[in-house]
């Protein structure tokens, strides 16, 4: 009998060991894990499992590789690094996301005093890396292309833009060979006539990549992406496709004939989804990855202390929020949350400060009443931050006659284990004040439960009656252009005049500091109505090893097109 | 023998046909489609119901059930496997690319644990009552009981971030020149997959060598004067591995399934990573494609094996 | 016992150790088997025949060993050989078994393994012990069926055992066993699990066998009829211990240990009609986990006295070869 | 003689001393099979760590004043200390108490999920194995199909159509869980049913249903409780993987599985081995111990394998 206890401990430890010292080998740190901890031994040398690169030959690693297919450019602007390698957008854009002459194929361009009419003309010598001319025809056809209605994969702002063009109607109707608004004065330039104010006109232009017409000349625009054109893409950026294994790697050699410099590497990219790589810890510890970017702090915190790697915070208009379904669930009831001290008292309760603070260790900011991201120069100081206050939450609940017993339904679709602790949180928070609220997750058909319009007799199209999401903004414009008139975005609550008309008289102009007046006057009255409640405004972090760092200062936000030409960069 | 073949090929196809109506079926239950998975959520926070609509149309996600399970059955037999709804590859590609990866781990993770399970089975069965014995049955019992996923992630943090013997994941790196290269990429995901099938195969293959060690013919081998190595092996064990490769062709299933959760924490190129996705996102082409092969693969192995369990027995042969 | 002696057994002991219990199997036995003779050994299930044999081949289970005793093996070639010392599958025993000492066993369905062809497994036996070709070896397992008289031994070599008969089965093993000629055969109830037809032809079989090779045959059975048609010398076993032997003369035709009178008595005998009175033993053999003190018969024993309680008997010889153990065997009525 | 031999001699001299003094010989023997359990050791251990977690679980407000859910922003990520015997979580929350209440809902899952499908399992297999004839063709067919298709998949599918919750994932181990069972039932009622006290039954008319569940059932029970408990432990296990492919019981919820899942990155597994360590342990602990009872049940039953 002795016999079995002996083995059975032999058998336990030798497992449990195993299991184990995985864990123990590192020295667990202190409680709050931002103390600076000694790292285990082995990772002191630089990361040796790097593949052998041929001899000589640099390689720079990074992620969001296809996963089944090259994303089309026109739906996410430069979310994948394939698309900044790959394509090359009409106007340049600086790390400031405002527009520049010093990249992309216009060699300058200029906007009419009144915003209508924008001149473009291109650099020449303009090449696609399958050696033909980038010529006018593909700058025409792509506009075409996106101005198509059901053009799924175009970003609605590109899209509003390209629509706002004169003559679009009667070119979709058939009527006439080219949109009358696009002019050729000669080979290299282009006239560009808008039938109304487009206010982000010189964004868009500096966001759009323009795609070769010789390859995808009558391609169906619902169906693009499927298209076998997008399992290996001809673009004209400075890096050319060399060899693609869909959904694992893909790599990339310098395009000989870029007007802008020539890399002296190669790039290899591994395949991961552009929203979330859940293996980029792993991949940058093993040196699988020298650039890539990252929303989650869960990364950030693995890999603040490995060795010869580089973190980058990148303030981004992207804020987290709560949305507020201010419609009546049943007829001849009014919903307690179209009462703006009920949603103010909401925004008190929640201690915003501390959960930017505890989880997220001071990488997010804290939201305040307006939607615009602090640090962004939009953003109007002074105005009511909503700090957390639990009494003053208490004080409006009561003087709303809010009904402690109701049960508000909050919903959200992400489904890290951040957000659920999150909801954890704001959950325990809320019911300090009184207000239970039950957390579920969306399944199915997410983009219909969250947006449908409200019934005829104006009852509410949603189930919920709060909704975690979030907005990832091309400019600040688009935080406050869902509440103009008649625009497609406002569904949770009956649309406010006196916000909607600032909003209309702020979109109805393409002077930036015109737009900034209207938008700072939209701030003040936002942050008392607060219709939708800001929770924290997320950076993006750029995760860079020493063979990378040093290459770039600034970063601009890495989701969309920015000025990092990579192709002059010099490995270590 | 032929004949018994031809009828289990026979019996395939309505099988096969009942499975595809009960996941096409399943597919068509599950909430939301292809297009509401496609579009993110935060994407969709500004799009019109009318423009989610245009797309549904061009997908064919409209029209009703039956045709669309009829149109799919029809393009099977035309040997049209149908497009991926997402990236407009032809499912065929997307199998004959994939499926191999996945049979190369989970035959690898199949034929380590065949041989580890019944080797450790005899020698814990020879054995019996020895501290080697208790402790191989103890670590059987141990393997069987981890979690493969937690397993999973020990091993790569130990063996690939730790002590970087093993790569931390994927499959191939581009300057692969010869085939045999990416060998060393298969063996963690491989071991870690057959470690724990080798547990229930070392417990069964160890009860059916105990049990084959107490027949006549074993003594009666003994009494020939045959040398110990050629009585265990030659007489017990080759009459105990019939049960054990019935077993095997029991757990095949079993096999895939956690394959698919390796491949997802080994960042395995296979199908079943693809499979998940594929379910997630609604892309029914695709499921009922993969999902249609891997019955038919595992009925035809399990075929394979059936005849080799015939093969090995000459008792069950006549029948 | 008037033969050569092949194996002698001198007080032989072997004890089992299963479930962490000792039980003495075999108790102290001795007997001679010699050339050209057939010894029987007859008794109730239980009582360690079939643990004799086992020991003089070293077949015993992993839990048990020779306690104590001799097992000799007297070789033409090589002198005398000490089984019971020798390592249990040594190569030297290993080199006895199967080509000097042969066994065959009860169950034909299960002696044979079931996924070879019954010829290889005979082969196999002939090319472990003998370094002949494989055609060679073929051959002779083709004459050793014809001479076990199997029908048809070309289609029946390659067939396999469960497309044999019970009979032919038996046969077949017979053959395997008899492949190296040899010089002792231990038959562990051969014929018990045939119906009576099939055991009469394998007797007969066994009987010219032991003509032809002048082999000693040890037979093992329970079946008294078995016993007076077969045997040259008797020894009768109870709980471990040979209570009575002798020629099969002696001791058939004048019984003297109360058991043996009671085992001759309990069997039917053709011709003697429907009323003839069969007594059988009364009681059960007794638990070899707690074995009576003295004599183990003693509690069936109708005559028993109280020395029988208190000793073990002796060994006595009465006349010529005829043994018995037992203190009052004197007072059992003569018929 | 070789180390082993003298072992073996010296152990053997040692029981024939014990039996020679009679020492052996006054043991009493109960029921056969209970004290063949009993014997068993490893089945005896396993026992025991199942009932400690399994009453630890239940009793779980006795042994922890902390609520699962409670989250605490002052401590987060704490290593165990004498208040947090199980340390705490990334969003301040009591391990200990995650992982007794956990175990509640993973308990729940797994054997409702596992006694379920023995349930339909033993009806449908002792049946269509009784009756034999076509309700035993289509029953076998059916089972054929759930057999061959790997499990996880069919889960997959099933979670998608049927949503993430609690009831939902007890029901569909049910559904991919009954056609084991079935068969050990279904096989064992073929062999019984050729017994002759089945015959005699038949003789003295008692209808089909008072045989098939009264009398034959009980004979094939132990095998069917062999099944249950390997169905157990295959479901605690395909509990945890679920939530790691983000499949299983909603994230909310505590269970094993969601516990396990939150140390899914390299950061947690490197350091903070609290909150994946104890529960690892747990989950192997509990999903172990049935083994061992399931082998003990086993054990006794199959006289082939003695002591």
């Amino acid at each position: 009998m002795k016999k079995r206890i002996l083995s059975l401990l032999m058998a336990s430890i030798m497992v449990l060991g195993l299991a184990a010292c995985g864990g123990k080998e590192e020295p667990a740190p202190e409680a709050t894990p931002d103390t600076s901890q000694e790292q285990g031994g082995q990772e002191t040398e630089a990361p040796a499992e790097q593949p052998a690169a041929a001899e000589g030959e640099k390689i720079l690693y990074s992620n969001t590789g296809p996963v089944e297919f090259f994303e089309v450019p026109w739906w996410n602007l430069g979310q994948y690094v394939h698309s900044k390698l790959l394509f090359e957008t009409l106007i340049g854009i600086d790390n400031d996301m405002n527009p520049t002459t010093e990249t992309g194929m216009a060699e300058s361009y200029e906007l009419s005093e009144d915003g209508l009419q924008l001149t473009i003309t291109l650099r020449d010598g303009l090449k696609w890396h399958d050696g033909q001319d980038v010529t006018l025809d593909d700058v025409v056809w792509s506009i075409e292309q996106v101005m198509t209605p059901g053009a799924g994969m175009a970003n609605n702002t590109l899209k509003q833009t390209c629509e706002g063009i004169e003559g679009t109607q009667d070119y979709l109707d058939g009527k006439t060979e080219q949109p009358a608004g696009i002019e050729l004065v000669d080979d290299k330039t282009i006239v560009l006539k808008f039938a109304t104010v487009q206010p982000s006109v010189m964004l868009a232009m500096s966001l759009f990549p323009i795609l070769p017409k010789h390859c995808l000349e009558g391609v169906d625009m619902t169906q693009i992406q499927q298209d076998p054109f997008w399992q290996s893409p001809v673009g004209s950026g400075p890096f050319k496709l060399e060899e693609v294994k869909i959904g694992e790697y893909a790599t990339f050699a310098p395009f000989e004939d870029y007007w802008d410099g020539v890399a002296d590497f190669k790039i290899l990219l591994n395949a991961s989804s552009a929203e979330s790589d859940d293996k980029l810890v792993t991949n940058v510890k093993a040196g699988l990855i020298d650039y890539a970017y990252t929303k989650m702090y869960s990364d950030v915190q693995a890999l603040r202390d490995v060795e010869g790697v580089t973190i980058d915070t990148v303030p981004v208009n992207y804020t987290r929020w709560f949305m507020v379904n201010q419609y009546p669930k049943a007829a001849g009831e009014t919903n307690p949350l179209s009462d703006k001290r009920v949603r103010q008292a909401i925004a008190y309760a929640i201690d915003k400060a501390t959960i930017c603070e505890q989880i997220f260790e001071g990488a997010a900011m804290p939201g305040t009443g307006t939607l615009t991201p602090t640090g962004s120069n939009w953003k109007v100081e002074g105005l009511e931050e909503y700090a957390y206050n639990p009494d003053k939450a208490k004080e409006l609940l009561a003087e709303a006659g809010w009904d402690s017993s109701r049960e508000l339904k909050l919903a959200y679709y992400y489904t890290d284990q951040q957000t659920v602790d999150l909801m954890a949180i704001v959950q325990q928070q809320l019911a300090q004040v009184g207000i239970k609220v039950n957390p579920y997750l969306l399944e199915g058909d997410v983009p219909g439960q969250l947006n449908t319009a409200p019934t005829a007799d104006g009852l509410a199209g949603v189930q919920w009656d709060l909704a975690y999401g979030a907005l990832s903004a091309l400019s600040p414009l688009d935080y406050y252009s869902r509440f103009a008139e008649g625009s497609s975005g406002t569904w949770h609550g009956p649309y406010d005049e006196t916000l909607g008309a600032m909003v209309n008289e702020m979109l109805s102009t393409a002077d930036v500091e015109k737009q900034m007046a209207t938008y700072a006057k939209i701030e003040e009255y936002y942050a008392d109505e607060i219709p939708y409640i800001a929770l924290y405004y997320q950076p993006v972090w750029v995760v860079t090893s020493e063979k990378v760092a040093g290459n770039v200062s600034k970063w601009g936000n890495p989701q969309f097109y920015m000025q990092w030409d990579i192709q002059n960069w010099t490995l270590k | 023998m032929a004949k018994y073949i031809g009828k289990r090929i026979l019996m395939f196809i309505p099988m096969a046909l009942l499975m595809s109506f009960l996941i096409f079926g399943g597919m068509e239950l599950t909430p939301g489609d292809f297009v509401s998975n496609m579009i993110s959520p935060d994407m969709a926070a500004n799009m019109t119901p009318d423009e989610l609509n245009v797309l549904r149309e061009a997908y064919g996600l409209n029209d009703p059930f039956l045709i669309r399970y009829v149109k799919w059955l029809g393009q099977i037999f035309q040997g049209n496997w149908g497009y991926s709804l997402s990236s407009g590859v032809p499912v065929k590609d997307i199998i004959l690319q994939r499926l191999p990866v996945t049979l190369e781990l989970a035959l690898t993770g199949l034929v380590i644990s065949a041989i580890l399970g019944s080797v450790l089975g005899i020698v814990s069965a020879l054995k019996r009552g020895s501290l080697l014995d208790h402790t191989l049955t103890l670590a059987g019992v141990i393997g069987m009981s981890i979690p493969q996923f937690f397993f999973g992630m020990v091993a790569i943090l130990l063996f690939a971030l730790n002590w970087k013997i093993f790569p931390v994941g994927g499959r191939t790196t581009p300057d692969m020149v010869h085939w045999w290269e990416h060998l060393r990429y298969l063996v963690l995901p491989a071991l870690v997959l057959g470690v724990t099938q080798t547990a229930s195969v070392m417990r069964y293959s160890r009860a059916s060598m105990m049990d084959s060690m107490h027949k006549d013919f074993v003594k009666a081998a003994r009494s020939k004067g045959l040398p110990e190595w050629r009585v265990n092996l030659v007489h017990g064990f080759r009459v105990s591995m019939t049960p054990v490769v019935v077993l095997l062709a029991l757990r095949l299933p079993m096999l895939v399934s956690s394959s698919v959760v390796i491949e997802n924490v080994f960042q395995w190129p296979g199908i079943g990573v693809t499979f998940k996705e594929a379910v997630s996102a609604g892309n029914y082409p695709l499921v009922m494609m993969i999902a249609l092969i891997i019955v038919i693969m595992v009925l035809i192995i399990s075929l394979v094996l059936d005849i080799l369990t015939r093969v090995l027995d000459p008792r069950v042969r006549l029948e | 016992m008037s033969g050569e002696s092949v194996i002698s057994v001198k007080n032989l002991k072997t004890y089992f150790y299963s479930e962490n219990r000792c039980n003495k199997a075999v108790n102290g036995v001795s007997f001679e088997i010699e050339r050209g003779r057939t010894l029987c050994v007859v008794g109730e299930s239980g009582c360690g025949k079939s643990v004799t044999a086992s020991s003089i081949m070293q077949l015993l289970p992993k839990l048990s060993r020779i306690e104590e005793g001799e097992i000799v093996y007297h070789s033409e070639t090589q002198g005398d050989i000490v089984l019971s010392k020798l390592k249990k599958n040594g190569k030297e025993m290993r080199s006895l078994r199967g080509k000097d000492i042969a066994m065959i066993f009860q169950d034909p369905m299960t002696a044979l393994n079931p996924v070879y062809k019954v010829g290889w497994q005979i082969m196999e036996n002939i090319l472990q012990h003998e370094d002949v070709t494989k055609e060679e070896a073929r051959k002779r397992t083709l004459d050793l069926l014809i001479q076990m008289g199997i029908p048809e031994p070309e289609k029946r070599i390659d067939q396999y055992p469960h497309e044999y008969s019970g009979g032919m089965r038996q046969r077949a093993v017979i053959a395997m066993a008899m492949s190296c000629n040899p010089k002792v055969l231990l038959a562990d109830e051969p014929t018990t699990a045939l119906d009576v037809t099939i055991q009469a032809q394998i007797f007969e079989l066994m009987e010219s066998l032991k003509k032809e090779h002048n082999t000693a045959i040890l037979l093992i059975t329970h079946d008294m009829g078995v016993v007076s048609e077969m045997a040259d010398d008797v020894i009768v076993m109870y709980m471990g211990n040979v209570i009575e032997s002798g020629t099969a003369r002696e001791v058939l035709k004048n019984p003297v240990h109360p058991y043996t009178r009671a085992l001759l008595a309990s069997i039917p005998i053709l011709g003697k009609g429907k009323e003839q009175q069969i007594e059988p033993i009364r009681g059960m053999t007794p638990n070899p986990h707690n074995r009576p003190k003295g004599c183990q018969f003693e509690p069936r024993c109708d005559f028993s006295c109280d020395t029988c309680r208190e000793s073990m008997p002796g060994e006595e010889i009465l006349e010529g070869t005829h043994m018995v153990r037992c203190h009052c065997w004197r007072e059992v009525p003569r018929e | 003689m070789t180390f082993g031999e003298k072992r073996f001699h010296k152990k053997l001299d040692k029981i024939r001393r014990l039996e020679e003094e009679g020492v052996l010989a006054k043991k009493k023997k109960g029921s056969r099979a209970l004290s063949k359990f009993m014997s068993n050791k490893m089945a005896m251990l396993g026992l025991v760590i199942f009932t400690i977690i399994f009453l630890a679980c239940i009793f779980a407000p006795l042994l922890t004043s902390y609520r699962p859910e409670v989250v605490d922003l002052t401590n987060l990520m704490k290593p165990p200390s004498k208040d947090h015997i199980f340390g705490t979580d990334k969003v301040g929350r009591d391990l200990f108490a995650r992982v007794l209440y956990g175990g509640r809902v993973s308990i729940l899952v797994a054997g409702g999920g596992a006694l379920g499908g023995a349930l339909i399992g033993v009806l449908v297999g002792s049946f269509a194995g009784y009756r034999g004839g076509w309700l035993d063709k289509i029953t076998m067919r059916l089972s054929e199909v759930f057999m061959s298709f790997p499990q996880l998949i069919l889960v997959l599918v099933m979670v998608t159509i049927m949503g993430q919750s609690t009831r939902n994932i007890i029901i569909i181990f049910v559904i991919t869980g009954w056609s084991g069972i079935y068969r050990q039932a279904r096989a064992a009622m073929l062999s019984i049913r050729e017994e002759e006290y089945v015959q005699a039954l038949h003789a003295f008319g008692l209808n089909d249903m008072l045989i098939c569940f009264k009398h034959m059932l009980p004979n094939a029970l132990s095998p069917i409780i062999v099944n249950i408990t390997i169905n157990i432990a295959a479901f605690i296990l395909e509990e945890a993987s679920l939530s790691f492919l983000g499949l299983g019981v909603p994230m909310e919820v505590a269970t094993w599985g969601n516990i396990l899942n939150a140390s899914q990155d390299m950061y947690t597994l490197q350091n903070a081995w609290w909150i994946w360590l104890p529960v690892g342990v747990v989950i192997s602990l509990f999903v172990m111990s049935i083994n061992f009872v399931g082998d003990g049940v086993r054990d006794t039953t199959d006289s082939s394998i003695q002591g």
